[in-house]
């Protein structure tokens, strides 16, 4: 049998920045539980994560979170691009 | 670096008010969204349409794909309906927004409202559209004439570096 | 003795706006106004409908006669949706009132306004409602439960004396 | 060859005053050219003109009436309950 370890937290990208990460989703290799600004900072380590801009929006379990707000095993994380409904 | 925090409501709150929100991936159906906030007790139905329109910042347009952080976006929608509802008893709101490849003068969104007097149900429309074009994770890629395409970025400082 | 006086427009005026009104003896057909106001510039329609109430202040109301002075009616609702055209260019405004008997829910009158951007659609439609309520003639006759009928008279002080 | 001669001015009734008068259509005996004032006044001694108010609003060729508007022969003149559309 072969497992497969996940060995950050998974976060969800979509729009210009699923295009920035060439990817609808990175695992960011950080531990959780860790602060949503400690996950945005990890993140512009990783290929295409230099185009971020400075205060991306996240959302915590289709939330929107706040940069402290505090990411736990498990949660739902996904980095939201300027949003243009309607 | 700044963080905008953005008011939480809860979706299912106590009031029970008649509301609907839901992400589609078809043509929208404005009649029966109307009779979805139809009720004997409603003098007043407000509904407004967001359109493809042919020309953006002077661009020629040919059809725009809209997606959407689905789960997420249906959670807003039902939240700022709720929130709306709380302005004004007796408010019924549904909305719908389309994910896909929409055409020119195909309708994005569809807003209808209503309450017994006219206006709460068109304060009430407008509350929605404000509202959701700032909060729901909802997207545009722009196909223009030349062949371009572009992510549409109301805010203009927040997009992507290039 | 007190007269109100009412702004006059032209309602042939030269701008040309797209702009519809008209008095209708059959259901009201929305989805029709509104394609009256679709175009491929247009990125905002919003659409305001009345509709017959089961109550009103505090009376059960099982239907509603609704009468006009047609040709007029028809040359005021022009007339404001030339006024409201003409605060804001690229507004499309498509206006019908329906007369005679109508059951409690059915639509009684239906606005339609379009622009490329949502605020000035939204604002017409708005503006328009509060114009027809004022200056439009048209009469509703209530049918109530107990079988009593009565002029409506939003004015309360310049109906009948009795 | 009979010839109905109208000895005064017509003045269309809609709703609450076609009740009032008891037809959608008067004839109120005053020669035009007149004020509508002076229509106005002439009516209140018609049957059911008692109950007009004080201001009821007229319109002269479709269009609203201020009370120093003139009619003249021809004109089409409407006395206009309080408007409920909508």
């Amino acid at each position: 049998m072969c497992y497969l370890v996940r060995m950050g937290i998974p976060v969800l990208l979509f729009a210009s920045y699923a295009d920035a990460f060439g990817a609808p989703q990175v695992d960011v290799p950080i531990a959780a539980p860790c602060q949503v600004r400690a996950l945005v900072d990890a993140m512009r380590a990783l290929p295409g994560g230099v185009r971020l801009p400075s205060s991306p929006l996240v959302a915590v379990n289709r939330t929107w979170a706040a940069s402290t707000t505090t990411i736990a095993v498990g949660d739902e994380v996904a980095l939201i691009p300027p949003v243009a409904g309607g | 670096m700044r963080w905008r925090s953005f008011h939480q409501s809860p979706v299912g709150d106590a009031l029970g008010a008649p509301r609907y929100a839901a992400i589609v991936d078809r043509p929208i159906d404005v009649a029966a969204l109307i009779a979805r906030v139809s009720d004997d007790g409603v003098g007043a139905v407000s509904v407004f349409l967001g359109t493809v329109r042919d020309i953006n910042d002077g661009r020629a347009v040919t059809g725009i794909d809209y997606s959407a952080y689905r789960p997420m976006a249906e959670s807003e929608m039902m939240a700022i309906a709720g929130e709306v509802c709380q302005t004004t008893p007796g408010l019924r709101i549904a909305i719908e927004h389309r994910v896909g490849t929409l055409a020119v003068s195909e309708v994005s969104v569809a807003i209808a409202t209503s309450h017994a007097r006219r206006t709460p149900a068109l304060d009430a429309a407008r509350l929605v559209i404000e509202a959701l074009k700032v909060r729901v994770p909802i997207w545009k890629n722009e196909h223009y004439v030349d062949g371009d395409r572009a992510w549409v970025d109301p805010t203009g400082a927040q997009g992507l570096r290039i």
